[in-house]
């Protein structure tokens, strides 16, 4: 504890009887006593609005769904593939693949975690009717075998080069067989201890976690503070230990500061969407003019407190094995490279259109706010929409934009995590609306699909080049991910790149100085 | 009177539904009780009672501005119970009203010049060119100076005021006016100079004025016939000077005696109880829980209006004792 | 009524500073020339310089010309909802108020149930269902404002529409929508407007908040919440980003705050900076005055004169003196205006605070036979005085009485403030009471509320509590005035009765502008004429051989007193010309000489002094009177 | 009295209805997929697949006129039913929150009364004084300044500069009541301060206009001591204004709180219903829009019998 920690209980004793009085004069001092110090309190920048396993309701959902359930795979902190339940496998063949469980891996109500709860829960998200996450993905998977107790073959109908990490997803964990729609049993290094919806999830230290020595508190509460402002002056006030999504404008101040520090990471990327059903941005010049018509390094300066970089290119995950750098397919900012573009595809004289973002997020507005200002440079006089976020979302599949300003992260390092961001047969509002190409589709397909390190980084090669000509997307930034802590949190590290979202996996290890 | 009447009213009713007692039952309160009188051509007739007797609410119920019921309600040979709103509006130009509170009966925010001209716009009279000298000729008539007409009401005395409003009622000239508690609100001296300016102008213009107030001498002093009210039933009618000086009602006599005089020695006739709650009237006459003269015959019938004199009638059963 | 000049006064102030805030904003381009709109990422967050004044925000924007062009569209948003609520409002209003029936059930559901959505919660429901954005804020805001507006104009028009003059304009045959539009309308444009700035203020408040919120105006146009949203997090680094929009915000909610305040203090003279009731003015005490001696007395008023407080204006009472003897009844008689009023509340001490006494004692013997000069008492022994030694009924019984607690705690603590007794004793002791003025059923009556009785037992209670403590002294100021005929003959009676009855020999001064009731009750009459008394003297003979002219012409001016007389025979009353005249307005000389029909040109020079008649016994301020000496009149008559 | 309650209750149940019926039909326009929302939480995406079945699992695949019949009749029967987010009941949700944003406006309005009556009172008898002029124009200033405003200013102060009190956030009064009772302060004082410049205008005015009466002058008139005088006959006359504008503010408050509690994350009532618009969870913007307006009518029925109790003139009427 800091000196200012051990002050303001007493300074704010002082305030609240001056204040709120009466009742809290009344009240012993030791009710002052704050939640056991091994308790790590963590502010999330929003409350799960549930915790179904299998399905995908967003990072903090995903953080704390990593603290209760585990698949057969995971990730350490440095954002290798790591075995979670699974004790070793091997590939018999390129679609085969056996586990073999760990001996002492039990699940909450202390039954041991077996083939035939593996196969319960693959198939509970691959079955008819399920809303899981992964439910598309895992069709690879051709079969699920229990060998023995503690030995799975999974069968998969092609080869696959992320099938592991996809097993290593927080949407893939092994549940027990026993689990019902109500209550779900997980075998992750807590429990859940009590949670109120919007407020706060509170989960302990499960005893029996298979790794002995972890996790290192007693347990963690999960405390969400949408405002990210407030979730900031929260842990500065020190009322939490931890935050996630640090706000870009307070970098400086966290590396600045004595008590708290920050673990950041250059993850998720900004980009634009593009309506390409209809009007100039059918044309791929015209997107190729605003490719070149945006200086990136504003939208990182404006939107991101300067906490990114500006991404030119396909946006290959950092910690990807491939280097698909490729200077030559890239968009610089180049303003009359633009507009010849622009009238090359016949709009010299500009044009006015929508550009959709969200209200819900500052990031998306402010980026917004600087490609509005961009595009009105090279004569496309955009207007901002800024619905709520669940407007955007409906609005982004249902076409209803010309531009749209959007962000998000991959699951896992490798260049096909950018599969549901480009692959047509699966089309989302993260997707342009109504582009289709047959050639990018294959390059994905090829791409997952084989295993040979060297081809699979050709085929992204090509698909690099098919990314900057045909536009399904203008990328704009990286954006640096941070969690903020007290100085006495230790062991708490962010995943590296597109692996940020699963940073939970670093909780198995922290604990306080 | 031999002239048909300017005026006939019979059977006046008026009731308010006043809130509800149960979830659906409504209540209503009675305040005109079949009240009848006429009014001639020329003719002041007084209308006195106390209050709460509904003499304002006569007045208002013959200008329509209020709703009422009657079995027979006729102006100029006009059925008011079935004319048509446009023509109602039309007849408005005949039938005027002077208020009581001189400072409400005015708008605030209107010059005099404005509010006159209401009243001529109202009609479409004296347009263009003839306005000025019309109004010019109104402020004159009651006696202010035209160069009164640019202010607002809040320049002026009450009495002022009240001429105001006289010529207000007289710009459209009406044949008919309704003097509701006119010269009620004014200083004794006050109140003279405006009680004469009525006897002129009733004997240039010979309209006839409904004339009501609760001062009896008033009343006497300016009315033909003077007409008494109590809790909405008419108690006597006759010639001013013959109510006033020989009651034929108990309640008139009482009225009359209770009035303060400087010169005449006051033998006050002794009212017991208090004015009943018009939610809860006595059976019969409605006057017999007051009346020193009641008998146990008075609370069985209503006494009707029985002619006393001359003109003069009363609603008393008891015509023996006065 | 507050005077146009006063009214102006008052106003200049907020108006300017309402008008320089709302001004300021449109008149940006001439401030400044920068794009509020352009951004210039390079320079996020600059300190102020000499190009830009209050520096750059975090898009590098002039944040001056952020802050102008925010609040014009702030404002405006504001302004227009308010303006479309207004209209809106007002139309539901007096249309459900002027015709009432089934459009008054419209209006009041209607505003009922928009009033049950929480305003935010409303527009938090809008937003996300049409989008945020000026046009949706705009009606938004006009939805949540109306029903207020709505409710104002409907009770205000209530009242309005049941005034003389909308009646008038009825009984005229003006057509109904000239009516509402000519006549209800500009008579409560008072409140509306007074309502349309508050609601422009709230209006200001919740674009601020909803545009604070993500839902308001869509950047880059600025708005005010928008930047303190934008600035909240820089709020640690660059504090001056939040101060600006905070200032500029609340800035002009203030002005407009003010303004109404100001609006609703002028239009109302009830807010309007009123006396105060502990401005009290206090009388005066005057060291060298003779003390009472014959015991006899009660009270006396000796040269007593007032004056309002402002500097320099004349005297509302100039010359008031009275003696009050027990066992007597002394009316002052006069016009309203007269001073009549004033005269009695200085004697009990209670003097608005407008009116201050400038000359004169007020003397009075306690029943304890202690002879007081009230100007030498302090707040607490005139509290003692007041309600013990002399007590006082009031003209309208219908508003003297607490509507909210009933007649017997009214009785009981007024005994109880100056009899040490116990509850039930006090209330026995009021029972005794109504017993006394003529109550009937007292035991059960006294539990009423006073809404429950008629003005008649009301004046009783009043009555009954003024003798509760048997004081020396009673005032009764017009206390029959707002009764009837039979009641006002009854109290009358009554009051004779009482102080007949009242052993330590009650002393009551009746104030009334009826000679009438005079006639019946006084033993002395003092008829005042603006703020003199004019006349003086037994009843009888002044009210049956008046001196002064005007005596006369008030006796004269009544019908009561001409029973001969009937306008339908053509008589005519003998009025006198001419109103009484305002104190600033007074004529030289005899202040009534401009109405008197027998004035001589000495009367303009000279003012009466109050003449007594040889035997003492009245006196009257007129030269013309047979009291005047002679001397006097000829001095005067020579001079002129 | 009981007859004007029962047609009261009437009323209200007749205008819930109306409401109810709004909310709905708003709801149906209003954009947004809850099933898709849910499952893009944070910019992911998901299957068309996993929508659709997720639509089913929310029951949005019914037609509306049947989702509105259920609705009505379920409401009808007091049942709000399940959360379609996370299936869990709306009427415990609501009985954990409405507490929290009862408990600061109640706190807030305690702290208004406290201050703002006396306040007011003082200026209403001394308008025109030195402390009139001075109380009202702080008055006038605090108005001026929005929650918003003053919430971000006082976290500001207060927690991050000072460190005196918490930034904000809920903890159970039974968890932790000290912690408890430090996290309501900045909330309370926030809608307390605003409230009570409401609460000190209507005060000054009423006693203002209370002041003025005939009866207060028959009050000193009779000798009562001046205390006794402001106490009872100016005082207790000036309550009924006073109790009904509180009592409407208590209503609005009910609804505006949405900013105080965002600005200090505190858990009420509003915020759930921020975020079950977000997610689109429409049986929970229904239940808690519902249940705001039920409680709006019920504190002004609260405010009527009050000042019928207050003001024998109504209640004789």
């Amino acid at each position: 504890m800091t000196p200012s920690d051990c002050l303001s209980p007493t300074r704010r004793g002082v305030l609240i009887s001056l204040g709120a009085g009466i009742v809290a004069m009344s009240l012993p001092q030791g009710t002052l006593a704050q939640t056991p110090a091994s308790v790590l309190k963590f502010g999330l920048s929003t409350f799960p609005p549930t915790i179904k396993p299998f399905d995908n309701t967003g990072g903090a959902a995903n953080t704390v769904k990593l603290m209760l359930y585990r698949g057969l795979m995971g990730y350490d902190a440095s954002g290798k593939l790591v075995t979670e339940l699974a004790d070793s496998f091997s590939w018999t063949d390129p679609t085969t693949v056996v586990f073999k469980l760990r001996p002492n891996a039990v699940f909450h109500d202390g039954s041991p975690v077996t083939s035939a709860d593996v196969a319960f829960s693959l198939n509970a998200i691959t079955k008819e009717g399920s809303t899981a996450f992964l439910k598309s993905d895992l069709k690879i998977i051709s079969a699920v075998e229990a060998v023995d107790d503690k030995t799975v073959k999974i069968t998969l109908k092609a080869p696959s080069a992320i099938f592991l990490d996809l097993l290593a997803s927080y949407c893939c964990p092994v549940i027990s067989k026993k689990s019902t729609d109500s209550e779900t049993i997980g075998a992750g290094p807590f429990t859940l201890k009590g949670s109120e919806k919007n407020v706060y999830i509170e989960v302990a230290r499960f005893k029996d976690f298979y790794m002995a020595d972890q996790p290192r508190v007693e347990g963690i509460r999960f405390v969400a503070y949408a405002d990210e402002n407030l979730r900031y002056a929260a842990l500065e006030a020190g009322d939490v230990d931890l935050i996630e999504y640090l706000p870009w404008t307070q970098f400086d101040t966290v590396e600045a500061s004595k008590t708290l520090k920050m673990k950041a990471t250059l993850g998720p990327f900004m980009f634009l969407l593009f309506n390409v059903t209809s009007g100039p941005f059918a044309n791929p010049k015209v997107r190729q003019a605003v490719g070149y018509a945006i200086e990136r390094q504003d939208v990182v300066e404006a939107a991101f407190a300067g906490r990114g970089e500006p991404l030119f290119g396909f946006p290959n995950p950092r910690g990807s094995t491939f280097d698909l750098a490729d200077p030559a397919h890239e968009w610089k900012y180049d303003v009359e490279k633009a507009k010849a573009l622009l009238t090359e595809a016949g709009y010299a004289n500009g044009f006015e259109c929508r550009l959709l973002a969200t209200a819900t997020y500052g990031m998306h507005q402010d980026t917004a706010s600087v490609v509005q200002a961009y595009l009105g440079a090279i004569g496309i006089n955009a207007t901002l929409d800024l619905p709520d976020w669940g407007t955007r979302v409906t609005a982004g599949k249902e076409g209803k934009y010309d531009i749209a300003v959007h962000g998000t992260s991959g699951n896992y390092n490798d260049p096909d995590a950018l599969w549901s961001l480009l692959y047509s047969g699966n089309p989302s509002y993260l997707q342009s609306f109504g582009f289709k190409s047959a050639r990018i589709d294959g390059l994905l397909e090829q791409g997952r699909n084989e295993v040979d390190p060297d081809k699979r980084k050709a085929i992204y090669q090509q698909l690099v080049v098919a990314y900057y000509e045909e536009v399904p997307q203008v990328p704009l930034n990286w954006r640096i991910q941070a969690y903020a802590m007290k100085q006495s949190v230790e062991g708490f590290e962010q995943l590296p790149g597109f692996l940020s979202g699963s940073s939970g996996y670093a909780l198995d290890e922290t604990k306080f100085a | 009177m031999t002239a048909a009447p300017l005026l006939d009213v019979r059977n006046l009713k008026k009731s308010y539904s006043i809130g509800r007692s149960g979830l659906f039952s409504k209540r209503s309160l009675k305040v005109l009780h079949d009240v009848s009188f006429s009014v001639a051509p020329g003719e002041v007739l007084g209308l006195v009672g106390e209050s709460g007797s509904g003499k304002s609410t006569i007045g208002r119920a013959i200008l329509r501005l209020i709703d009422s019921q009657s079995d027979v309600m006729r102006f100029d040979g006009q059925d008011l119970n079935s004319i048509s709103p446009v023509r109602m509006r039309s007849l408005r130009k005949q039938m005027q009203i002077i208020f009581q509170d001189p400072y409400a009966s005015l708008d605030p925010r209107k010059t005099i010049r404005a509010v006159l001209s209401e009243a001529l716009d109202a009609h479409g009279l004296h347009k263009g060119a003839a306005r000025v000298p019309r109004l010019i000729e109104l402020v004159t008539l009651v006696g202010l100076d035209p160069s009164f007409l640019d202010r607002r009401p809040h320049e002026f005395s009450g009495g002022q005021r009240q001429r105001i409003g006289i010529a207000r009622a007289l710009a459209v000239e009406p044949s008919f006016i309704v003097c509701d508690e006119a010269v009620s609100a004014l200083d004794v001296s006050i109140q003279a100079q405006v009680l004469n300016l009525l006897a002129d102008l009733r004997a240039k213009t010979g309209v006839s004025l409904l004339f009501i107030s609760h001062d009896l001498s008033v009343v006497r002093y300016i009315s033909d016939r003077v007409m008494v009210l109590y809790l909405g039933r008419v108690m006597e009618v006759g010639p001013a000077d013959q109510v006033h000086f020989s009651p034929k009602h108990p309640y008139t006599a009482a009225l009359v005696s209770a009035e303060p005089s400087l010169h005449r020695e006051n033998r006050r006739i002794r009212l017991t109880g208090e004015i009943p709650s018009p939610l809860a009237l006595p059976s019969g006459c409605i006057f017999r829980s007051r009346c020193p003269y009641a008998q146990p015959a008075c609370a069985e019938t209503v006494p009707p209006l029985q002619t006393v004199g001359d003109q003069h009638q009363s609603a008393c059963l008891r015509t023996d004792i006065l | 009524m507050m005077s146009v000049r006063n009214f102006h006064k008052r106003m200049i102030l907020p108006s300017l500073f309402l008008a320089a805030l709302i001004i300021i904003p449109f008149a940006a381009p001439l401030i400044t020339a920068d794009d509020p709109v352009k951004i210039a990422v390079r320079y996020r967050l600059a300190a102020p310089d000499l190009e830009h004044w209050l520096g750059r925000d975090e898009f590098g924007r002039d944040r001056l010309a952020r802050v102008l062009y925010g609040g014009q569209v702030s404002l405006t948003v504001a302004f227009v909802a308010t303006t479309i609520a207004c209209i809106i409002g007002t139309f539901f209003g007096l249309v459900g108020a002027y015709f009432r029936g089934p459009s008054e059930f419209v209006t009041s559901r209607l505003s009922d149930i928009v009033l049950c959505f929480p305003p935010i919660l409303l527009a938090l429901l809008v937003v996300t269902l049409f989008g945020p954005g000026s046009v949706t804020l705009v009606a938004v805001l006009s939805v949540l404002y109306f029903p207020t507006f709505a409710r104002i104009t409907f009770s205000e028009a209530l009242r309005v529409t049941s005034l003389d003059f909308v009646e008038a304009s009825r009984a005229l045959g003006t057509p109904s929508y000239r009516i509402v539009l000519g006549t209800v309308l500009p008579n409560i444009a008072g409140p509306l407007s007074v309502q349309y700035s508050l609601t422009a203020a709230a209006a200001i408040t919740i674009e601020s908040g909803l545009s604070f919120l993500g839902l308001g105006v869509v950047p880059p146009a600025p708005s005010w919440g928008q930047m303190i949203r934008g600035a909240r997090q820089f709020m640690n680094q660059d504090p001056l980003g939040i101060m600006i929009p905070c200032a500029a915000l609340v800035l002009t909610i203030f002005a407009i705050n003010f303004f109404c305040d100001r609006l609703r203090d002028t239009l109302d003279p009830k807010g309007a900076s009123g006396s105060s009731m502990d401005e009290v003015s206090k009388p005066k005490a005057q060291a060298d005055a003779p003390t009472i001696k014959d015991p006899d007395v009660v009270a006396v008023i000796n040269k007593l004169r007032l004056e309002t407080a402002h500097f320099g204006t004349p005297a509302v009472i100039e010359d008031v003196s009275l003696i009050l003897r027990a066992n007597q009844c002394t009316a002052l008689v006069g016009e309203s205006g007269s001073g009549k009023s004033l005269s009695s509340l200085a004697l009990m001490g209670l003097l608005p605070g407008a009116i201050r006494q400038v000359g004169g004692t007020l003397q009075l013997r306690r029943k304890s036979d202690e002879v007081v000069d009230l100007g030498f008492l302090d707040a607490r022994t005139l509290e003692d005085i007041r309600g013990n030694d002399i007590a006082m009924i009031f003209q309208e019984p219908m508003t003297s009485l607490n509507p909210i607690h009933k007649i017997s705690d009214q009785m009981i603590e007024a005994i109880t403030a100056h009899r040490p007794m116990s509850r039930s004793d006090a209330r026995a002791h009021a029972i005794a009471l109504l017993k006394r003025v003529g109550m009937n059923d007292a035991e059960r009556r006294i539990d009423s509320y006073p809404d429950q009785m008629s003005g008649g037992m009301r004046q009783r209670v009043m009555i009954g509590m003024a003798l509760s403590c048997e004081p020396r002294l009673l005032i009764a100021d017009e206390p029959t005035t707002a009764l009837d005929v039979t009641i006002q003959a009854e109290i009358i009676e009554l009051l004779q009765t009482l102080r007949q009855d009242q052993g330590n020999g009650l002393s009551l001064l009746f104030i009334s502008h009826n000679l009438g009731v005079v006639a019946d009750i006084a033993d002395r009459v003092a008829v005042m004429y603006s703020g003199l008394i004019v006349e003086e003297g037994p009843a009888a003979q002044i009210l049956r051989d008046p001196h002064h002219p005007y005596t006369r012409a008030l006796i004269e001016s009544m019908p009561s007193s001409h029973e001969e007389l009937n306008s339908a025979r053509g008589d005519r009353l003998p009025a006198i010309s001419g109103t009484p005249p305002l104190p600033s307005a007074r004529p030289s000389g005899c202040t009534f000489r401009d109405r008197c029909p027998i004035a001589l040109p000495a009367c303009a020079d000279i003012r009466p002094a109050l003449y007594p008649s040889a035997d003492g016994e009245r006196a009257v301020r007129c030269l013309r009177a047979p009291e005047a000496p002679a001397g006097v009149m000829n001095h005067q008559t020579e001079a002129a | 009295m009981l007859a004007f309650i029962s047609r009261r209750m009437a009323a209200a149940v007749a205008m819930l209805l109306v409401i109810g019926t709004i909310i709905f039909s708003l709801l149906i326009i209003v954009p947004g997929d809850p099933a898709e929302l849910l499952l893009s939480t944070g910019g992911g995406s998901a299957s068309a697949e996993a929508i659709a079945n997720l639509r089913v699992n929310m029951g949005l695949d019914k037609p509306v006129l049947t989702q509105y019949v259920t609705f009505l009749y379920n409401t009808a029967r007091l049942d709000f039913g399940t959360s379609i987010v996370d299936n869990g009941s709306i009427s415990s949700v609501i009985a954990l929150r409405l507490p929290r944003t009862l408990e600061i406006i109640i706190a807030g309005t305690i702290f208004a009364l406290l201050l703002a009556i006396p306040a007011g009172t003082a200026a209403g008898l001394r308008a025109g004084g030195k402390f009139d002029i001075t109380a009202s124009a702080i008055n006038a200033l605090l108005t001026s300044i929005p929650g918003f405003v003053l919430g971000t200013l006082f976290i500001f102060f207060f927690a991050q500069v000072l460190g005196w009190l918490p930034a904000g956030g809920y903890v159970a009064f039974a968890t932790n009541p000290m912690q408890h009772l430090q996290m309501l302060v900045l909330p309370a004082l926030t809608v307390g301060l605003h409230l009570a410049t409401i609460v000190f205008r209507m005060t000054r005015a009423s006693v203002l206009e209370m002041r003025g009466h005939d009866w207060v002058r028959t009050a000193v008139a009779k000798g009562l001591r001046r205390k006794r005088v402001v106490r009872r006959h100016i005082l207790y006359n000036a309550l009924g204004p006073i109790i009904t504008v509180v009592g409407l503010q208590l209503g609005i408050l009910l609804g505006s709180t949405v900013l105080v509690e965002f600005i200090y994350n505190w858990p009420g009532l509003s915020g759930l219903l921020v975020s079950a618009v977000e997610q689109r969870d429409y049986p929970t913007v229904r239940a808690v829009i519902l249940t705001v307006a039920a409680i709006f009518i019920g504190i002004n029925l609260v405010i009527d019998i009050l000042s019928s109790l207050l003001d024998p003139r109504i209640r004789l009427q």
